[in-house]
């Protein structure tokens, strides 16, 4: 029988090596795995390159990640939401690394490593600080960037409704990266808010089909980050 | 110079904007003045607003009591759905961007220069923290990039320039500019002045932009 | 007001013109929009270019199209299915032109040109004939051939049910191309089987949001092309 | 030489396949004879199929009276759905594909040589219709290849062999083959007999391939 469902955050969390490259999903708070994050510090995990849109708000979550000085590097597009004080701080002192990639590029090469495309080119960047150094290739008149799929050892994200074979579906913009990371990473990790028998999904409207998942942890009642940001709480 | 104390206030700027965008059109709204331009739709018309964190059909901040945190928009504010929405990832979602889907784009801006180039992302100081978002996507994906900015930077200095001093964020993309004082076209001329705030006369709107402006 | 829906399928195709490339959605008979092929045939344009998986079955249907001269040039990955008769004859004929695209990349390339990518890397067809002529670029170690992103003219495709902002769902294996068809074309034409009100469908499971979808007709009873094909019909 | 009247039938080759087939395995089929492997899912296990047109959880035929013409497989077969599928479109499905998420693909063959390289797609007689459906990628992208097919044509030439002279599929991608007459494993060494079908002895084998194969 295939089951994917594990039955704690930590045994979730357990393989992630030092140095790993992670995927975690969200965007800003929606989508944000907190409670699999907060096992990862738990964890101790260190050297991480971490792929998410954003470095986190306050001190919980993937804020608290890079807090924690467990993270070596970030590639995101944008670091500097309203209260992300982590990452500006660290990155000013030069204590963590940035790849700085649009969104979109971000977005499609995370869909590219997880459907096998090694390189494509995009006007995205074309012409600006973000396209130096890369290869410019004129194509039917315009100028294309190459720029290269994204994989990862594993990935964090966060669901709506899972199942033993590791079908997920999402709620409203929480769905973002996590269904192009569930695809890159090469062991997906996922906390569902519910889990479901087999066959309660409809297949025509399974977002990621369990192929791309590896490990399903229901975590039935998550924390809210922005709930935790505006109290002040900080993690550990 | 301090603030602007004549010609459109934000919301007049956003409502000046939607007024340009017409019936079905797909629009994408940058963060800060664009994402008033929600409110804005004229009556008659029906506009498809886009989320570049995933939602086609967004409405406007929810009532209290509706909210959900996993219902914001680009600029991570809570939204709303409307109904004959869709949700989708972030890669589908850029496709529409990439892909040339949506009919307009309204984006804030540091600097436009008179041949279009946008600067919207950073002021290449060295120690700041650089942060491009979705910004360089839209701008080479969307067919019509229309910004809403104040005319000068709270400084006093032209944000309307000959040429930009910040990184761009693409070149040559911007369509019309909609600021506190006027709306102004990018054409092959330079800026061409299409309308004037109330009580604002050209040459005020010359003397605070960096470069010689067109008359309507 | 939006309304994407019209009335005829001849106004859905009336628009096509000479010389046009037209992808056309289906793997087999699953999603084939043959009330949109035939009405096309009625309408006369010739010279086309067509995007399809196959090439058609019996004397109906995208067959049909062919064996009416109208297609100047398939490009598609399997043209002999069971019961394809017409193009391989005209083919060896010399009448029609192939462009012969292993099946992933052609899905690929219709997905890439829908979304603004022009040009990508993938390991399908290295070192088999398919690749003679392409460039071959290394990347960490292994060979990769380009291979263009495909847009079209038109697509003409198949749904299960759509709304008046063109959002769509689709019937099982009956979406294959369409959903990445949709994004590729310029203009989208849409038979769809139910006609819903906005709101109807959830907006969490619309496969084809409405901003790749510009007609939609309703075809409440679609032919179905093996009946069609076993009855030994032929259109017109 | 005539058709094999030894060794295993298309079902027990089906069926030794199916042996293979690791619990949890997502696993696509080629046409033809590897279709078949779906119905020899071994006792305890569970194993996924991927069918390139759009579906994972792939099921057998269906009873009469459930067929829907629009859920078929890569063959254009009628076919059902298991309880936990899912549907997806092309370029979802092809990146499953190509991105190395499916296990085990099984194929047909119309030969193998001995360094793994496949030929499934032309016979390069300029007069065919070419076709390679989805073959290539296939090939490109699943871990592990492998490949049911009668040892020896119909007009009884070795399908496996030193060196394809048909136009390739992909290069040294095989990894295990079934035939009617043994179960063969790419080696560094060549060909390996794993086992040999009921009744049929090495020399038996080797008369009918290409090149020479290497015992158990």
């Amino acid at each position: 029988m295939i089951n994917k469902q594990i039955n704690s955050v930590e045994e979730a969390v357990a393989e992630i090596h030092d140095g790993a490259t992670v995927m975690i999903g969200g965007f800003g708070e929606a989508g944000s795995p907190i409670e699999l994050i907060h096992a990862l510090i738990d964890q101790g995990a260190k050297d991480l390159i971490v792929v998410n849109n954003n470095t986190g708000s306050g001190h919980v979550g993937l804020a608290a990640l890079i807090e924690n000085r467990r993270v070596a590097k970030m590639i995101c597009s944008f670091p500097k939401s309203a209260n992300s004080l982590v990452f500006p701080d660290l990155y000013t002192k030069g204590e963590i690394e940035l790849e700085l990639v649009p969104q979109g590029t971000l977005a499609e090469r995370i869909r590219a490593g997880g459907a096998g495309i090694p390189a494509f080119y995009t006007a995205t960047s074309v012409g600006t600080p973000l396209a130096e150094g890369k290869e410019v290739r004129n194509i039917n008149g315009r100028d294309f960037v190459l720029e290269y799929g994204l994989t990862a050892d594993f990935a964090l994200i966060k669901c709506l409704k899972a199942d033993r074979y590791g079908n997920l579906i999402y709620n409203k913009t929480a769905r973002n990266f996590a269904p192009v990371m569930a695809m890159a990473a090469n062991t997906t990790i996922v906390q569902t808010k519910e889990f479901v028998p087999v066959g309660d999904l409809d297949p025509e409207t399974v977002v990621t089909p369990g192929i791309f998942v590896d490990q399903v942890i229901t975590v039935s009642d998550p924390l809210h980050e922005s709930v935790l940001v505006n109290a002040g709480e900080s993690y550990p | 110079m301090s603030e602007q104390i004549i010609g459109w206030d934000r919301e007049q700027m956003a409502q000046r904007a939607a007024q340009d965008i017409p019936n079905g059109a797909y629009v994408n709204l940058g963060i800060g003045i664009p994402e008033k331009v929600v409110r804005y739709v004229l009556e008659g018309r029906e506009v498809i607003y886009h989320t570049e964190n995933g939602l086609l059909g967004m409405g406007d901040a929810p009532a209290p009591g509706e909210e959900d945190p996993e219902l914001i928009n680009a600029g991570k504010k809570l939204v709303t759905a409307i109904p004959g929405a869709a949700y989708f990832h972030h890669a589908d979602s850029f496709s529409m961007i990439r892909g040339s889907h949506i009919d307009i784009c309204v984006l804030g801006a540091m600097q436009v220069a008179k041949n279009g180039d946008l600067a919207n992302w950073s002021t290449g100081n060295p120690d700041a923290i650089p942060a491009v978002g979705g910004a360089m996507d839209l701008v080479a994906g969307v067919k019509t990039i229309n910004v809403i900015t104040q005319h000068v930077t709270k400084k006093g200095y032209p944000k309307l320039v000959e040429k930009c001093t910040f990184p761009l964020t693409g070149q040559a993309v911007v369509s019309r500019i909609y600021t506190d004082l006027a709306v102004i076209d990018v054409t092959a001329e330079g800026f061409k002045i299409v309308e004037l705030a109330p009580g604002v006369d050209f040459d005020y709107v010359q003397e605070r932009t960096g470069c010689t402006l067109v008359a309507a």
